[in-house]
């Protein structure tokens, strides 16, 4: 597997499916680039837990306000129509299912739409944040994730084996190689990078990927 | 984005029949009166919507508002903490006649179920009606010695609300105790209606001072003076004008 | 039975029990009455179930303002350090133990507390508002009524005959005859007027009255 | 009616050992550093507050507030949905060493439970972390064919707020995403200590903006010019100065 998508195009080919007007909450870390790549005319509205919807950009250096921060903790700046709410009525906006897609990493995705992506298992410290509440609020919950481990592993299974943040939660992700939707308890392939065969991707996968029509090319601009 | 409407009649065109529809305000205040008459005015105009569940903590007064939508036979149902008021005559006749049905909840219980089904928490324990005639039938559970009634969520199709000021993205401020259900209502409904005395550009609602984030709203239409129930029945109004049912 | 105390007298009396500082619901109708006799010094903080917290007097007829509103549906005006807030949130502040104390009318209270002030029976349209809240929710429930009914008949009972507003939820009454306390199940008397003998009391009341103590003279001023 | 006092010292000098003490703040935005500093001179001089129960979002970041507090010994357990920062190490040292309880709650459902700890809504019933980790040994119910997580409110002896400012009364405005938590833990504390950047009139916050009634608060003093955390942190500080552990 030599071709592959970056970071950068797995989030922009995230966020071709956003419409305008959504509200949308990004994991902390890797989902957070999906905001840079809006397509043209759109504009997403950006929840963060912590109690902003339609916050914008990062601030220049130097000009940070540490009362202006998104769930990462990062400086963020606000857009014109942002309003800031508590922490109750946040995740009321999650949990009541108001949020229009939440994009999130993921270590194990499974057919089921099983999601493991806030515990590695009993080492270490636990920290869960959101990502519980998040997979069960949102209108529609994707992934973006490489399609494998940095061993080679797949990421996307047959069950999952590490810690579960959710079941049978999610229902389209955006891999580095495909963009997979599930249905019905299976992986269903509906674009691949055009260098890559079915097989090897099949391969790459650990569970059956299904097909129930054609599937497109993930065609990708350089980033 | 932007949600706003031109007219009341657009904003309230595509609610069904049988729809369950939460109605903002307290006696008078906060109510929408003027989103409540276009509906009056469609149904005059086309039959519809009808069988209407209504949610609001009264049930009228007088003949304008909520108590018009009654008196012209669009609701099936009405889920309420107090049905009482000055002039309640139009709910009373039509309740003592059979002829439309009424769920009694207490007033905290009501703001919370309201508030739940926005929140996304289908049910709650609440001390509030235990051992009363509003418990009956209901889960009981005991935490710490103390006994509770379980309560689930209320979600509607539609919310009508009244506001202050609102934003083209939906966000809403209220006026002094007109606030009461309104924040709470907008966030329970499939989709929320509100009528604002004033909409202003993007940018001109300080985020601070927002009660209603824009994720809970629609639809939003200027109502640049809007009637004030009260108001209306201390000058004995109708809706529609001169009709005496 | 020739003396008793007015309605003002026994808002008064009970006015008399609210410390400076204490955040205090009043029912509608007849309770509200003992917002007017605060003693001099004290100053209470109204909360009404429709979202205001610090609301004062009546505006002067013609300057009523519609929505600002007690929760009996009449205009009020608001002292310095009140609040608006929603129904949930003034929910929260009852059902949360965060009054002091709720003053509300009776048809009927039971030596164990019960209270039943909100339904006469199947006849007519039923309507609750927010008084099953209050019952559970203040710190102390406090009823003001008439000792008897206009037929003379006790509305202090052994147990209540009509539907329950709340289960053993009063710990205080002041009628117009006395002030009583409910203890461990059973009534027990505070103050009486120094002109009704306590076998006269007795006879109007319809559950034993205890003593545990000394039972002082009710006085109260023309009002 | 006056809940403002001189000093930090007065404001906290009431809290035993043992108490559980909710604390505002998203990692240092809201974070109300001066009162866990006074919280700490305290325990320096007397050996008190001690064995606490802290309720936090986080588990503090470096050397100052929050972390400062579990660097010196006064936190028995830690209830939290991240603990994790910048600089987690304090934390993670007295956990690894077995020296510190940890109970992990989602952030939403950390949330709700204090807001429900605040209502008077003793357990609810929420979809989150059904099927997880987090929800073994809780009830499960199903409704409308969906399984949730029966959650218990969560209420503490103390909360500590940072607002920006604050009236007599106790009414509170926060600043930005510092409002995060405080709102809910002033609910939910049976004493609510806060320090606010300013303290003015009763009557000069307008009623329409107030976020925290004052019904929620028992304490307020002022603290001009609160430190952030983040800055602190930048610039390497330690609390108590100089002191490394």
């Amino acid at each position: 597997m030599s071709e592959k998508l970056s970071n950068a195009q797995i989030a922009w080919r995230a966020a071709q499916d956003i419409a305008d007007g959504a509200y949308v909450n990004l994991g902390i870390g890797f989902p957070e680039m999906v905001a840079q790549y809006q397509p043209p005319g759109r504009q997403a509205i950006f929840h963060t837990e912590n109690g902003i919807l339609g916050f914008g950009e990062a601030p220049p250096q130097g000009e940070e306000d540490w009362d202006m921060i998104n769930a990462g903790k990062k400086a963020v700046t606000l857009n014109p129509g942002a309003a800031f709410f508590h922490h109750a009525d946040s995740f009321a906006m999650v949990r009541g299912g108001h949020l229009d897609v939440a994009i999130l990493g993921a270590y194990e995705v499974a057919e089921n739409g099983d999601l493991a992506n806030w515990s590695t298992g009993p080492k270490g410290v636990p920290a869960v944040g959101g990502a519980m509440d998040l997979v069960h609020g949102a209108k529609r919950v994707a992934v973006i994730t490489e399609h494998v481990t940095k061993d080679g592993k797949p990421k996307l299974v047959k069950r999952c084996t590490l810690p579960l943040t959710g079941v049978g939660c999610v229902t389209r992700l955006y891999t580095s190689l495909a963009v997979i939707d599930i249905e019905g308890g299976h992986f269903v392939l509906r674009e691949k990078l055009p260098s890559i065969s079915l097989e090897t991707l099949q391969s790459l996968t650990g569970a059956e990927l299904k097909l129930d029509g054609p599937v497109a090319d993930l065609i990708v601009p350089e980033l | 984005m932007d949600k706003t409407r031109a007219t009341l009649a657009e904003a309230v065109a595509d609610i069904p029949d049988g729809a369950s529809v939460m109605i903002g305000g307290f006696g008078g205040s906060g109510a929408p009166i003027e989103l409540i008459h276009a509906l009056i005015d469609r149904f005059a105009a086309t039959g519809s919507p009808k069988n209407l569940t209504l949610i609001n903590n009264n049930a009228g007064n007088g003949h304008v508002g909520l108590a018009a939508l009654i008196e012209q036979g669009m609701v099936r149902k009405l889920i309420c903490s107090f049905p009482r008021s000055a002039d309640p005559r139009v709910f009373t006749q039509k309740y003592q006649a059979g002829e439309i049905e009424l769920e009694l909840v207490p007033q905290g219980t009501l703001a919370e179920r309201i508030r739940a089904g926005g929140a996304g928490i289908p049910a709650f324990y609440t001390p509030t009606g235990f051992g009363t005639l509003l418990a009956e039938g209901k889960a009981i559970e005991t935490f710490e010695g103390r006994s509770y009634v379980r309560e689930r969520w209320l979600k509607a199709d539609v919310a009508l609300i009244k506001a202050d000021v609102a934003d083209p993205y939906g966000n809403l401020t209220y006026r002094m105790a007109a606030r009461n259900f309104n924040p709470l209502m907008a966030m329970a409904a499939a989709t929320t209606i509100v009528q604002a005395r004033r909409i202003v550009a993007a940018g001109e609602i300080d985020p601070e001072t927002v009660i209603t984030p824009g994720i809970f709203v629609q639809y939003v239409v200027e109502v640049a003076n809007p009637a004030q129930e009260e108001v209306l029945n201390r000058a004995g109004a109708r809706y529609p004008e001169g009709e005496v049912a």
